[in-house]
């Protein structure tokens, strides 16, 4: 009797799993309007500096494609026609949830494609997701090169050049800029971004101005942890000249008050790869005569140059959300502006509503527009894109009452990223072929 | 010579910070034997509270050295406030339960106080860095350092000294030593041990929140702040010994001195050297170096 | 006295912190003898009873138990051979019932321990509780929860969970403290029959001189850490100094803070 | 063996509980079918923390080796390429469950407020080493890819989650026949009364060694289910102090009553997390906390107690 139930319950199991396998639907798009979440930092220390800017540029650009109120060339009205529905979602909370809310965002919420992430800890973790659950994502912030080099991805994109291209173009600067550079200390997150920057940096220094000297101890704090009086005692005790950082969230903000307070801008040179946004969250309290960069030609660096969808951008951005937009403000507004490229690209080589497959091939290779500058996706087989980077030195502007930033240099994107087919770090060692700047 | 200085120094001004948030936490449980995980809560809302008032201060116009005025009513009224809920509201009714239990209560509570912290102040971080400017920077040991984070060392000894002389020289302190002794006997004898038990709560309280107030002009007041805390002074209570106030001291020196030496010379030890020296000492001396005297009943 | 005694002592001394709680104990107990021990609070018998039974180590002497050397074993191997003991104050498991308590006592007298992992509740096992519910009157509790029956039905649980391993040695640590005068003959009455018909040799702190005489074959007089008196009863109750350091003050009621191990974990 | 498991009315009613979800599973979108999975990995740890609690000690520490199983789990793929669900779980028992044995050597000597304390700073060397190293993902810690089942890469999430459902199956099973062993109800005894268990011959330690080492394997499987299911290890997720936290905070709400309650509490969990998450993105900690508080204050034996309250007004009924 029991045997029975037992044997019949197996087979139904069995029954069941050949369902549940068959259940499986194929990714498509709706007809009229594609879903999509613009997953970014809405709470914790990283908000204020990137997650919100961020937000508000990808919604500020949606908006305006959806109602077709773009300049050229990005005029027509939708994506490939159709209506972009967004979902704004937070980026906090660290991996592991990350990739559980992408996996709720895709199978409950629904969403046709996903566009964001500022930490590249989030991008390194949800890209393999992606394409388990075969939806198509594009990164817009983070850096680490790890993303392509380690593997392909089919379903993954990234419109923000990596970590290779700001250290590069760092080092091209305090070789083009700064000539009293003897010996450099750094102090970076502990985790891929702030690992990758500082280890690219320091090789890029060494190829591009041989006799300079790293500091054999370099701090590596945790992301997030706002405290920084022992690791500022540590760099004031060093006789390095040079401090590099790659902090941008609010760790940027926090390090320059405590630094500042203690003479640490007086004594080094201080180069932020990624801080642009303290400066203005900060205004005159932010060091003057720091190099800043903005890791493209984003935010504070492209302020007041001309361009029509520059201008539009910085004019309509102000005018919704009553300051300029951020370096992360480009760069989710980037991102937005590649989707919408492809899938314009995608409904003309097929008919309208495009499927995610048509929108990948599209968008693979792609050479696009962006607000300030032009992007190719010419990395990672076509889907790690490529920009010009460039660095200023931070000044206060009287007349203005406003911060600014003077000597800006922008850095072609072949003198400061590896070709095609190159790793990285090999790109590096063997003195950055082809770079000619 | 510089470079040891320079550690002494940092590890001192780290220690005295986690002194001032380890005592409340240690005095807590020494009477009230509660080892209490909203202590993080209190530390947070102290920083938040201090923050805020120093911005809104600062936008209002008010001179720089208004903050420390505000640092000091920001986490009494925290410590008060808070404080007096809690253990009138929650813990009073759970004081016949087993200590995990209510180690777990205060868990609870600890999310709860969290997220009021986002309901309340919002998702992104405050800076109150105008006393931090206000004192300025003196040079010592080769390198500026700022005035503030030294005055932490003078806060931490003159908590310090009013937890002895308040133990030890008046007759509250007497009465909180017997209590501390024996609760039953205290009973006994006529004390009031519920009030002795709302007042411990509340300058526990008061002393958690005092140090995130104190601490907040230097970091970047933001959501989860209170998480490392905690476990940061467990560590110093255990190494120290629980229920202990020289233990806090001889804790929170060890631990900042140690994560000082870590920071400068061996950054990747820095979090792993403070809990393998806490669990060196549960397994050597579980009740801690400095155990207070305890009323054996086996 | 006949062949090996099944207990040995031999000049026991303890002192905690330089205070002597025992010195120059010399005992013999024979197979199958029921010995008293009597003394005033703080006389030492307690701290005797718990360096038989491992839970003190004593500071110098030795002990043998069927002439076997076991100064300083641990309580759990000192069971395992077959010295066992009650409590002062009854040490049962309180939130589980009679049998359950049974059953954990008879499943580790099992030698083998292999055991262990089998279902508690095998039918072999609630066989052997149930007869010993049988002999110690326990039956009507069988399935009540022991934390709500009688200090005199904790003490017998608690005595019979130290016997069904069969101990050749069994001290009792005041058998009768706590139960009530009309309880604490018919238990001593259970208690006494059914260890006589195992042949258990026994041990007992007792405060209570009418159960003292009704009982033992022989008495241990403490005083100050020292046996003053090892006597038949008969002879041991009119002893002067037993009637001078130890009946003297005995007659008071028994004061639980003397033992060094019962309090505390009720 | 299989007979007496079967004889066991607890054990019957588990087998078809899970047989009953394996089937409804069939119908789960893959959302529901996750979270599920996250519960149960959670349940599975929690099965283990249900021992000790039954002892009467509470380890705020098992997120050592929750993280460990999970990072067993990473490790194994970097380093070796491995995928496969029983290498993957065998790594994450037997880390867990070594590093269990070892510890337990000193833990089963500590009680209460101390044993609590103890696990922490352990699982917080872990996390502090973790966190700092690079070779080990430091804060990012790694991706996990997808899980081959002897050698079979299954094309949805479903095998895996029948797979997952039939570890559970085994796990309950077997800590419900060791709980009704003689050796089992030795952790009442042991939280009863200690003094008692040493007089009848047997040493408390070992007792609670086992029952320690059992709750570390039971963990370390779940951290390497979890990282199954979620395809990402972190330290901050999986090894810091808050998830001990929630485990003994599950611990507490499933109630101590049943092997079944973990499971249950578990998956209640991970739906009030995400149900909260959602509709109250500021406010899911206090959600969560206050559930806390009112299950410590209104259902002390957790929710389990709800079933009992239910079997009760039917035998009213009748």
């Amino acid at each position: 009797m029991r045997k029975k139930t037992l044997k019949n319950g197996l087979k139904m199991l069995a029954l069941s799993v050949f369902t549940g396998v068959s259940v499986l639907a194929s990714p498509s798009l709706a007809a009229d309007s594609i879903k999509v979440a613009v997953v970014s930092f809405l709470t914790g220390p990283a908000a204020g500096p990137f997650g919100v800017p961020g937000r508000n540029g990808a919604e500020l650009v949606i908006d305006a494609i959806n109602e077709g109120a773009m300049p050229a060339p990005y005029g027509s009205a939708g994506f490939g026609g159709l209506k972009l529905e967004a979902i704004f979602a937070d980026e906090s909370g660290g991996n592991a949830k990350q990739v559980a809310e992408y996996r709720n965002l895709v199978e409950k919420q629904g969403v046709d494609a996903v566009l964001g992430y500022i930490s590249s800890g989030s991008c390194l973790s949800i890209a393999p997701v992606a394409e388990e659950l075969k939806t198509l994502t594009v990164m817009s912030v983070c850096g680490t090169p790890r993303l392509f080099e380690d593997s392909d991805w089919k379903y993954t994109f990234r419109t923000q050049a990596h970590a290779v291209g700001d250290s590069v173009a760092a080092a091209l600067y305090i070789r083009d800029q700064l000539d009293d550079v003897k010996s450099y200390n750094g102090i970076n997150q502990n985790y891929a971004w702030g690992q990758d920057s500082w280890k690219f940096f320091d090789i890029a220094m060494q190829k591009l101005i041989p006799g300079t000297t790293a500091s054999d101890n370099p701090q590596f704090p945790q992301i997030f942890s706002g405290q920084y009086g022992t690791e500022i005692s540590t760099l004031l005790l060093e006789d390095s000249d040079l401090i590099h950082s790659s902090f941008w969230d609010g760790d940027i903000e926090a390090f320059v008050l405590q630094a500042s307070v203690r003479g640490f801008f007086q004594k080094k040179r201080f180069i932020s790869v990624a801080g642009a946004s303290a400066v203005d969250n900060l205004g005159k309290r932010f060091p003057e005569g720091t190099v800043i960069g903005t890791r493209g030609e984003f935010g504070i660096l492209v302020r007041d140059r001309e361009g029509e969808l520059n201008e539009w951008f910085i004019n309509a951005y102000r005018e919704r959300y009553g300051v300029y937009p951020l370096e992360s403000s480009y760069q989710y507004a980037q991102s937005v502006l590649a989707l919408k490229a492809a899938m314009d690209k995608a409904s003309a080589d097929n008919g309208a509503a495009p499927d995610t497959d048509q929108i990948i091939s599209a968008m693979t290779g792609l050479d696009f527009t962006s607000l300030a500058g032009d992007v190719s996706f010419a990395l990672g087989k076509g889907h790690q894109a490529i920009h010009a980077v460039g660095y200023g030195i931070t000044a206060w502007d009287d007349e203005k009452d406003k911060p600014t930033v003077t000597n800006v240099k922008i850095y072609p994107a072949h003198c400061i990223l590896p070709p095609a087919g190159q790793l990285s770090e090999d790109w590096l060692a063997a003195g950055m072929p082809g770079s000619d700047c | 010579m510089q470079t040891t200085f320079t550690i002494l120094l940092d590890g001192l001004s780290y220690a005295s910070y986690l002194f001032i948030v380890s005592v409340g936490l240690t005095i807590i449980f020494g009477v009230m034997k509660i080892l209490n995980v909203a202590h993080g809560g209190f530390y947070a809302w102290g920083a938040y509270s201090a923050a805020y008032a120093i911005g809104l201060a600062a936008d209002l116009g008010f001179p720089d050295w208004f903050g420390f005025v505000l640092i000091g009513l920001s986490s009494m009224g925290v410590g008060l406030v808070l404080g007096l809920l809690i253990e009138r509201l929650i813990l009073r009714r759970l004081y016949d339960h087993e200590e995990v239990i209510i180690i777990l209560a205060t868990f609870g509570l600890f999310l709860v106080l969290e997220d009021l912290i986002l309901l309340v102040f919002g998702v992104n971080p405050y800076f109150a860095y105008q006393p931090m400017v206000f004192l300025g920077s003196v040079e010592l040991g080769g390198i500026l350092r700022d005035v503030y984070s030294l005055t932490l060392l003078g806060l931490a000894a003159l908590v310090a000294f009013a937890c002895w002389y308040a133990l030890d020289r008046t007759k509250w302190g007497k009465i909180l030593t017997t209590v501390i002794y024996d609760r039953e006997i205290s009973l006994a004898i006529g004390i009031n041990v519920n009030a002795v038990f709302v007042w411990t709560f509340v300058a526990g309280a008061t002393l958690g929140a005092l140090g995130g107030a104190y601490i907040s002009p230097t970091l970047s007041v933001a959501p989860g702040i209170g998480i490392d805390i905690i476990v940061l002074s467990f560590a110093v209570v255990v190494i120290g010994g629980m229920g202990s106030i020289p233990g806090a001291l001889i804790g929170a020196l060890m631990v900042g001195i140690l994560r000082a030496v870590a920071v400068h010379k061996f950054p990747e030890f820095e979090l792993f050297v403070i809990f393998v020296v806490m669990a060196a000492v549960l397994m050597v001396r579980p009740e801690g170096l400095f155990a207070p005297v305890k009323a054996r009943r086996i | 006295m006949t062949g090996t005694p099944v207990l040995r002592v031999r000049n026991l001394h303890k002192s905690f912190a330089g205070i002597v709680a025992a010195s120059n104990i010399n005992v013999d107990v024979a197979d199958g003898e029921v010995v008293g021990i009597i003394g005033a609070n703080g006389a030492g018998k307690t701290v005797f009873v718990n360096m038989i039974t491992g839970y003190l180590k004593p500071t110098s002497g030795s002990i043998e138990f069927s002439g076997r050397e076991i100064t300083g074993i641990r309580p759990r191997d000192a069971t395992r051979i077959g010295v066992c003991r009650s409590f002062q104050i009854s040490q049962v498991f309180m939130t589980m019932t009679v049998l359950e308590n049974l059953l954990i006592a008879v499943s580790l007298a099992g030698k083998e321990r292999k055991s262990l992992l089998a279902p508690l509740r095998s039918r072999e096992r609630i066989r052997e509780c149930e007869q010993v519910m049988e002999r110690y009157k326990l039956t009507e509790h069988r399935d009540n929860v022991t934390r709500t029956l009688s200090q005199g039905v904790r003490k017998l649980l608690d005595i019979a969970m130290a016997v069904v391993s069969n101990p050749k040695l069994l001290l009792l640590d005041e058998p009768t403290s706590g139960v009530s005068s009309d309880e604490k003959f018919r238990l001593m009455d259970l208690v006494m029959n059914a260890l006589k018909e195992q042949g258990t040799a026994v041990l007992f702190v007792e405060h209570d001189m009418e159960i003292v005489q009704r009982y033992v074959d022989r008495i241990l007089a403490f005083y100050q850490g020292e046996i003053v008196c090892d006597a038949p009863p008969d002879v041991a109750l009119k002893d002067p100094k037993v009637i001078e350091y130890v009946l003297g003050e005995s007659h008071g009621p028994a004061n639980d803070s003397e033992s060094a191990l019962g309090a505390g974990h009720a | 063996m299989i007979r007496s498991a079967l004889s066991d009315a607890t054990i019957r009613w588990t087998i078809a509980g899970f047989l009953v979800l394996a089937l409804v599973g069939t119908l789960f979108p893959n959302w529901i079918l996750n979270n599920t999975m996250f519960g149960l990995a959670y349940g599975l740890a929690v099965l283990g923390l249900l021992l000790l609690w039954r002892t009467g000690l509470v380890s705020f520490g098992h997120a050592l080796y929750f993280g460990m199983g999970a990072y067993a789990v990473a490790l194994l793929e970097r380093y070796t390429g491995a995928t496969d669900i029983v290498m993957r779980l065998g790594a994450a028992m037997t880390v867990a469950g070594g590093t269990g044995f070892v510890l337990g050597f000193v833990l089963r000597h500590y009680r209460g407020i101390f044993f609590a304390m103890l696990s922490m700073a352990f699982s917080m060397v872990l996390y502090g080493v973790l966190v700092k190293t690079e070779a080990l993902g430091s804060t990012d810690g790694f991706s996990v890819s997808q899980t081959t089942i002897l050698g079979w890469q299954p094309q949805s999430k479903y095998p895996l989650f029948l797979a997952i459902v039939g570890l559970c199956v085994i796990a309950t099973t077997g800590v419900q026949l060791y709980l009704h062993s003689a050796l089992g109800h030795l952790t009442t005894s042991v939280r009863d009364n200690e003094i008692r268990v040493e007089y009848l011959g047997y040493s408390v330690a070992t007792a609670i060694h086992v029952k320690y080492v059992i709750s570390a394997a039971l963990a370390g499987v779940a951290g390497g289910v979890m990282a199954m299911a979620l395809g990402q290890v972190d330290p901050d997720s999986m090894v810091n102090w808050t998830v001990s936290g929630e485990l003994v905070f599950i611990t507490i709400m499933a109630g101590p009553g049943s092997v079944v309650a973990p499971f249950i509490g578990a998956i209640t969990f991970e739906f009030l997390r995400t149900f909260a998450f959602e509709l109250a993105p500021h406010a899911w900690q206090l959600i969560v906390g206050g559930t806390l508080l009112g299950i410590i204050f209104f259902m002390p034996e957790g929710l389990w107690s709800l079933t009992r309250l239910i079997s009760r007004k039917r035998e009213k009924v009748r």
